[in-house]
């Protein structure tokens, strides 16, 4: 008796992309384990491309098909079986983390190739096989239409960022690497534990089918609560945010811009998904408001304590934890327009645009404090001159990152900015965008006072430590560009990000 | 494309082509000689272009640039400053090495200039804004001294702060815009209607007032204008700051009378014309005092807004671009002159020092001068009871101001008495000074304010110059007991914020601390699960 | 008040205790057996649902009992990234505690990081 | 009051004493060895919940290797036990703790005494279609019919896990082998009880691991006692792990996932989806499946209880 | 016939655990390692095994039983092996106290030869002896003196 029909005619066009959206990235992962040496570098770039191109032809699938993608995997339907769906939000992520890792690939090639005499040495292949497991744990994020699968994946996720932490052994990095550890176990036993509470009360796993089913009543509110809490304990949300200063800092260059850049996307898209998704009817203003309340601390306190950092790599890392404030003020947005009835998908659109605008120029700005590391020797604020002269490419490329984070036009910051602030005046909470556009003050400070100290001229025969090869520059200026051109998303025709949305929540009225 | 399309398209694209083309180190190297060039096409732009709008984007979204009254009276003599401060900067960069910094800032500074002079619609007015601030902010970085980094970072955070405001003030209006377009044309109208209506207009008039010098918040003008070398003080001074102002003059609705709104702004407007006239004197740097005179004078320019607001008549709008466009002309002027003064030698000082005498009191009013017609322009905005007072009282103070000006300028002359100006200095000066004289004249009856001939009417002559003859008398004072009076730091307000950073910095300490408290690991994890709970309390209470 | 109950409540505390241990114990070891213990208290609760699922002649609802294993499959490869973790901490002779990190914001000479 | 619930009520009361001991008791190796028993007790309690594959598990996986991992590093953390006790939290902060903690226990209750009554399952859907996956244990059948993606991705945790653990070597160590604790003397006690139990210890594992396709059993709980039995060889001093650049390793550690991914994409051909199985052809596929599966396991887990590599080979 | 196998199995179970209640007994009250370990091996091995014969009438033959024997052997084995061991390890160290059990926590033990070999330790002076009785392992001063670590790596 072959699996039910109904499978097949769910099974989209594009549905067998997105098992190969996840497979190819690990199974990248396990030939290079088994080459190992320099052959895992060369396994793995060649992933990324096979990614890359498997990324676009889902985005295409989606744009044609104009509903989400959807593939039931071994044909057993949901309850059951898990089923794998991308609707706008996923493919928009998936393309980013795509095109950042692909440029932090091209970027990475200079500090982790393998030495010539050695045969295999350690950091290169670990970076290479952890690179890959990132990626594609992200990918099963992004796709998975099952809680548990989702537990999995968010568990691959931190066993593939921990390592990277710890990538260069010295003590420090070694113990934040273990309170990131367990504090992201902590997050994602609470996860199980919602998980485990929804299965209790509902009988299924599946998103649908528990939007379907999911009720205002104590195991719903338990499992929100429980859910949300374990995943913003692994987004580091301001007061939950113990790990990431050190561990983002104290990280390998490239190995931070995936940590910040994109690692904490995959447990804050799992968020929204719950928020959205999931618990659309459960959700109260009150709630959301705790969020962006947590959220407004974390741009405030954040960008104080970036001001007063020595160390660049410490300033970026605690601009990350301000910069993550910014991803939850969507929450309460969303939820006014849905409580009033509107459709919701500015709200989510801003946020989305917030996410891949810090996610592109995140990774550009760690990318380029490693390249001003290696040419001066340190990384401490005060004392950046000569920078400019030796390194016009990533400095100009900071710039525009942080003209990208600071929300200036035509940046993607600006245009979610833009989103996120109409949103706010028209749901009547009008203190987010005042949030929003002391956050933009704040952050401005510290990207001017970097970009000038960087432009004072060098010491009078001073040479750079070491002369930085020029792809890694243009691989940095290019995902600075991509996040500050990303005002332009709003000529693209369609709303890419609303496609599919599995559940429109708009249509009910309180 | 229509010639006007292609006129305005060249006029924003050239300055932006030749900074892209900034990007080879060898077309850098050969740029500064371009300079006076660039906006050439935006000159012929606003000479020959007529109304039509040029639209350029797609269906979801689209640029517009188009050329309305006020802007192209503005943007003819701003083209005329930028060649003219492009020639003087052509010369200046002649000596210094590294000229990359400045032709790039300056560049940029002119394409967010002629961008926003042309923007029609909001979303393009805040991107070449924006551009145009943080170009501005790279000329006074220029000036190489320390104070000059101190200056260009409060330049870019006071503008940074003006672009917050005005992006809460835009939003709110793109909201109520009808059916979702975005040309300040239809600004105007939609804000009188909009629900939000007075916090739009005041985050607009801050926003706005912030770039343009309004009082309270125009501290950072005299440090900008002290330290940026003379053709970029020059520029910013004259076309730069009249950027924010016709922004002003485009999104008031001048059309709906709005005394509880006008009132205020005209009398905020008198307040910082005294005050920019009473710190000015006390200043003894000729830039700085000059810089206080375009406090004033902008003062002055948004009570003349504030008032034809308050009573609601539309010609205000163009009497008040009129005015600024002499001011433009004049200040432009003065600040070449205080560069040339410095390279000349005591000898040929009257050579420069007459023409300047007479610029700076046509700021003043003087009879026959552009000051004259554009006080004229300006009377009829004001009437003749409170407002019209106070500005005759503004022509006195601006004159004394003017007096002072002059006698620090001539103090302020090159070492060696013999030697004169460089002739790339001179010329521009000239070109400057025979604009500041004619372009008044003879754009006067087209702005068809009133004809050019009933301005030499006896009664108007002598309405004019009562307040210059009034005004020597405390020049005469001034420069008898000047010395006595006490010597105000550069940005009056400045000390005071100043102190304001320093304890904001003591805070971030405190907080960094308990920063760090928060992340200890016990802490953090109750926090977790306080965080849990509460979520949970948050979601039962919505039966 | 029948079996699976019972369990679920005694998961219910157990995970409780977990939290007490995970917060409250300074040495990470410690801490590693509290996040054991909070793991075992969640496939608990699994494990009483999927027994008050019993139905069709089965002792209990199978698919909760295949995410189980696959669960402590996972907290064990959990606890041995954490417990390496340590002895690499210790190792390097550093003081073996979470709280001891120096404070990122110490003026000294930084250390050369990568 | 039954005799069965007398059991759990005496079965649940030992274990939250354990539980609470192991939390409470100030020294770190005591709180390891209440861990074990703790582990061991939860075996019975899965047992009384009718999941013997989760008792098999428990045992094998919670109290068995867990315990060994926490026992030997407890044993190496035992001079920075007087360090580490001085740094205890103050009053208000366990106070704290225990109020939060006991708000989410009250939490989790309520929730379990509401659960609704005619309880959800997916035990009929799993009974149903259990004929055309070819395998009698129906857990068998989620992990490697229904639910396949996920215990593939499990075996990759597995080996994630493993990569992480060997990040952790010095760069000279890097290519040497774990040096595992052993103290044996070749002709001891350990070393007998090695030679006799290692085989007898196979055969279980492997018996296990063979019924699990219709009895409660399987490759998680198998694979878990051959590893158990490496190790016990291996402390023996009998034996010693290979190193960590030995390609027949590699070979092994990646052939499990990448022999599913294989008959996974297969199934597309022949059965129309992603890890569907043709008709008639499940079992076979599902035990080739297993089989590649278990050196994988045998292997990754044993390697993650041995720890980074230490010591290079002698050249 | 059922009756008397049902009797049988009561009472060979209850003996049983009474022996294992022996055992425990003798754990606590004993006070060093080797008596505890004599009270361990001997009581509950006997205990285990008469839990083991009460229960063979209650299985069905030949299978189960032959795997309840098997456990039972099992048991033995490994009781006894561990037993012997700590007992080893426990007279080795010349003392009686709980530390001596643990293996030196010197970092790696260098098993270039394959004869157990002793780091550095010296035994405990003659104080075993005044350590109260009532003392529970646990709470034993640990004077990190006695151990000092071996050779760092």
């Amino acid at each position: 008796m072959s699996p039910s029909l109904s499978a097949q005619n769910l099974t989209t066009l594009g549905g067998l992309l997105l098992v190969l959206a996840i497979l190819v990235p690990f199974a990248g992962m396990l030939i290079g384990f088994v080459f190992g040496g320099g052959n895992a570098q060369r396994v793995a770039l060649a992933t990324l491309a096979a990614g890359l191109a498997i990324a676009i032809a889902i985005a295409n699938a989606l744009a044609q098909s104009g509903k989400a993608v959807v593939y039931i995997l071994g044909g057993w339907m949901p309850p059951l079986g898990v089923a794998l769906r991308a609707d706008g939000l996923s493919v928009v992520m998936l393309l980013t983390v795509a095109v950042v890792i692909c440029g932090i690939g091209v970027y990475a090639r200079a500090d982790f190739g393998t030495p010539s005499g050695v045969k295999e040495a350690r950091a290169p292949l670990i970076f290479w096989l952890l690179l890959l497991a990132v990626w594609g744990s992200l990918n099963l994020v992004f796709v998975s239409g099952d809680l548990f699968t989702l537990y999995v994946a968010l568990e691959l996720l931190t066993f593939a960022a921990v390592p990277l932490v710890s990538l260069d052994g010295r003590t420090e990095t070694v113990r934040s690497a273990l309170r990131y550890l367990l504090y992201a176990l902590l997050g994602s036993v609470l996860y199980l534990l919602g998980a485990v509470l929804l299965y209790g009360a509902y009988g299924t796993l599946d998103i649908p089918l528990l939007a379907a089913r999911v009720r205002p009543e104590p195991a719903a509110w338990a499992a929100l609560a429980l859910m949300i809490a374990g995943l913003l304990a692994k987004t580091a949300l301001f007061p939950l945010h113990l790990w990431l200063p050190p561990a983002h800092a104290g990280a390998p260059a490239a190995a931070s811009a995936v940590l910040s850049g994109l690692v904490i996307k995959g447990s804050w898209f799992l968020a929204m998904r719950l928020w959205f998704d999931v618990f659309a009817d459960v959700v109260t203003l009150p709630a959301a408001q705790t969020l962006a309340a947590l959220g407004a601390a974390a741009i405030l306190v954040g960008n104080v304590v970036a001001l007063r950092q020595t160390r660049l790599k410490l300033l970026i890392a605690y601009s990350t934890v301000a910069q993550i404030g910014y991803l939850f003020l969507m929450f309460p947005l969303a939820t006014g327009l849905a409580t009033a009835g509107l459709d919701s998908a500015m709200a989510v659109n801003g946020g989305m645009l917030q996410a891949i605008s810090h996610a592109t120029a995140k990774a550009a700005m760690f990318m380029a404090a490693g390249l001003v590391y290696t040419t001066l020797g340190h990384d401490r604020v005060a004392d950046l001159r000569g920078v400019a002269s030796a390194l016009p490419m990533t400095v100009l490329a900071f710039a525009l990152a942080g003209a990208s984070l600071i929300g200036l036009p035509p940046s993607g910051g600006f245009l979610a900015k833009w989103l996120l602030i109409s949103v706010a005046i028209t749901t009547a909470q009008w203190w987010w965008a005042l949030v929003m556009l002391v956050g933009g003050l704040l952050t401005s400070v510290y990207v001017f006072i970097v970009v000038v100290r960087t432009l004072a001229p060098a010491h009078v025969g001073w040479n750079p430590k070491t002369t930085v090869p020029r792809y890694q520059q243009a691989a940095v200026l290019a995902l600075a560009l991509c996040s500050f051109l990303l005002g332009a998303a709003v000529l693209c025709p369609v709303d890419v990000t609303q496609i599919g949305r599995t559940v429109s929540r708009n249509t009910v009225l309180p | 494309m229509k010639a006007s399309d292609l006129l305005i398209a060249t006029a924003v694209g050239a300055p932006l082509a030749m900074l892209l083309a900034c990007l080879s180190p060898a077309i850098r190297k050969r740029m500064p000689t371009l300079l006076g060039f660039a906006p050439i096409p935006a000159l012929a732009a606003a000479l020959l272009a007529d109304g039509t709008p040029l639209m350029f984007g797609n269906a979801q979204f689209e640029f517009s640039f188009a050329m309305d009254k006020p802007g192209a009276i503005l943007l003819t003599v701003a083209a005329i400053l930028w060649i003219a401060a492009g020639a003087y900067a052509t010369t200046w960069l002649r000596n210094t090495d590294n000229a990359g910094g400045l032709v790039v800032c300056w560049l940029m500074t002119l394409t967010g200039c002629v961008g926003v002079f042309l923007a029609a619609d909001i979303v393009g007015f805040y991107f070449l804004l924006a551009v145009l601030s943080v170009g501005a902010s790279g000329l006074v970085l220029q000036g190489g001294t320390l104070k000059a980094l101190r200056a260009s970072a409060v330049y870019l955070g006071v503008a940074l702060l003006a672009e917050a405001f005005l992006l809460a003030g835009l939003v709110m209006l793109a909201l109520v815009m009808p059916h979702g377009s975005l040309l300040i044309r239809d600004a105007a109208a939609a804000i009188s209607t909009s629900p939000w209506r007075d916090l739009t207009l005041g985050l607009l008039v801050v926003g706005l007032g912030i770039k343009a010098g309004l009082v309270p918040l125009h501290f950072w003008m005299p440090l900008a204008y002290d330290a940026a070398p003379i053709p970029a003080s020059a520029v910013m001074s004259g076309a730069v700051v009249k950027a924010s102002a016709l922004a002003l003059i485009r999104f008031l609705p001048f059309d709906a009378a709005l005394p509880d709104f006008g009132l205020p702004l005209a009398a905020i407007g008198f307040f910082g014309a005294f005050y920019g006239v009473a710190i000015g004197v006390t200043q003894s740097e000729p830039k700085v005092v000059l810089a206080y005179s375009s406090v004033s004078q902008m003062g002055f320019l948004v009570a003349v807004i504030g008032m034809g607001l308050a009573v609601g008549n539309a010609d205000a709008a163009l009497a008040a671009s009129f005015y600024a466009a002499h001011h433009l002309l004049a200040k432009g002027a003065l600040f070449l002159a205080v560069g040339v003064v410095a390279t000349t030698g005591r000898h040929r000082l009257w050579l420069v020092l007459l023409p300047a005498a007479v610029l700076a009191l046509g700021i003043g009013g003087l009879p026959l001068t552009g000051g004259a017609l554009a006080k004229l322009a300006v009377k009829p905005v004001l009437g003749d009871g409170l407002a019209g007072l106070l500005a005759d009282l503004s022509a006195i103070g601006t004159t004394m101001l003017m007096f002072h000006f002059l006698s620090r300028l001539a103090a302020s002359t090159a070492s060696i008495p013999s030697t004169s100006a460089p002739v790339g200095f001179a010329l521009p000066w000239l070109l400057m000074f025979v604009a500041a004289i004619a372009v008044p004249w003879k754009s006067y009856p087209l702005t068809g304010i009133g004809i050019g001939s009933y301005a030499f009417q006896p009664e108007i002559l002598w309405a004019a110059s009562w307040p210059i003859l009034i005004g020597i008398v405390p020049m005469l004072v001034l420069w008898r007991w000047g010395r006595h009076l006490p010597q105000m730091p550069e940005g009056d307000l400045m000390t005071v914020g100043e102190r304001a950073m320093r304890k904001v910095i003591t805070w971030g300490y405190g907080l960094e601390r308990a920063e760090g408290l928060l992340r200890r690991w016990p802490v953090a994890t109750l926090m977790l699960l306080a965080l849990a709970v509460f979520l949970g309390r948050m979601l039962i209470d919505w039966r | 008040m029948n079996g699976p109950t019972l369990f679920g409540l005694c998961a219910a505390a157990l995970v409780g205790f977990g939290l007490y241990g995970l917060i409250v114990n300074p040495q990470p070891l410690r801490k590693i057996i509290g996040f054991n213990i909070i793991g075992s208290g969640v496939f608990l609760l699994f494990g009483a649902i999927a027994r008050r699922g019993a139905a069709v002649g089965m002792g209990g609802d199978p698919v909760p009992q295949a995410l189980l294993i696959t669960g402590i499959v996972v907290a064990f490869s959990a606890t041995a990234l954490a417990v390496a973790l340590l002895l690499r901490l210790f190792d390097e002779g550093g003081l073996v505690t979470l709280a001891s990190e120096a404070p990122p914001t110490k003026t000294t000479a930084d250390p050369p990081d990568a | 009051m039954t005799l069965a619930l007398a059991v759990d009520i005496g079965l649940t009361l030992l274990i939250l004493a354990m539980a609470a001991w192991t939390i409470a008791v100030r020294d770190t190796f005591a709180s390891v060895i209440g861990f074990v028993t703790y582990g061991l007790l939860l075996t019975l309690v899965w047992v009384r919940l009718a999941a013997p594959d989760v008792a098999l598990t428990e045992a094998a996986m919670g109290g068995g290797l867990t315990g060994a991992l926490l026992i030997g590093a407890a044993a190496r953390l035992r001079s920075t036990e007087s360090a580490s006790r001085t740094e205890r939290p103050s009053v208000l902060t366990r106070t704290l703790a225990a109020v939060l903690s006991a708000a989410v226990t009250a939490a989790l209750a309520i929730c379990v005494l509401n659960l609704p009554d005619p309880a959800p399952t997916l035990a009929p859907a799993a009974a149903a279609q259990l004929g055309s996956t070819g395998v009698g244990n129906p857990v068998t059948a989620v992990l490697l019919a229904y639910r396949a993606m996920d215990t593939l991705l499990e075996a990759i945790v597995v080996l994630l896990a493993l990569v992480g653990v060997w990040s952790l070597a010095h760069d000279r160590a890097w290519g040497g082998y774990p040096q595992l604790r052993s103290h044996a003397d070749p002709d001891g006690i350990l070393a007998y009880f090695a030679r006799v139990m290692a085989p007898v210890g196979i055969i279980v594992g492997i018996y296990i691991f063979w019924i699990g396709a219709d009895f409660p059993g399987g490759k998680f709980q198998g694979a878990t006692i051959l590893a158990a039995m490496w190790l016990l060889v291996i402390g023996a001093g009998l034996a010693h792990l290979p190193p960590v650049s030995q390609t027949w390793l590699r070979v092994l550690l990646v052939a499990g996932p990448l022999v599913f991914i294989v008959i996974g994409f297969a199934g597309l051909v022949t059965a129309e989806a992603v890890f569907a199985y043709p008709n008639g052809y499940a079992k076979p596929l599902i035990l080739a499946i297993e089989i590649a599966l278990m050196p994988t396991l045998v292997l990754a887990l044993a390697l993650l209880v041995a720890g980074a590599p230490q010591r290079m080979p002698p050249q | 016939m059922k009756i008397a196998l049902d009797i049988f199995t009561i009472v060979a179970v209850m003996a049983g655990a009474f022996f294992f209640l022996a055992g425990t007994v003798g754990l606590l009250r004993f006070p060093d390692p080797l008596t505890r370990l004599h009270a361990l091996t001997k009581a509950d091995n006997l205990g285990l095994g008469l839990v083991v014969l009460g229960l063979l009438p209650q299985t069905d033959w030949p299978l189960d039983t032959i795997k309840l024997v098997t456990i039972w052997l099992f048991a033995l084995l490994a009781g006894a092996t561990v037993g012997q061991l700590m007992a080893c390890a426990a007279r080795r160290g010349g003392s009686n106290t709980v530390d001596t059990l643990l293996p030196p926590n010197g970092n790696t033990v260098e098993l270039s030869t394959p004869t157990y070999q002793i780091v550095g330790r010296q035994p405990f002076a003659a104080e075993t002896n005044r350590v109260p009785s009532r003392h529970r392992d646990a709470d034993l001063p640990l004077n990190s003196t006695a151990l000092h670590r071996g050779p760092p790596t």
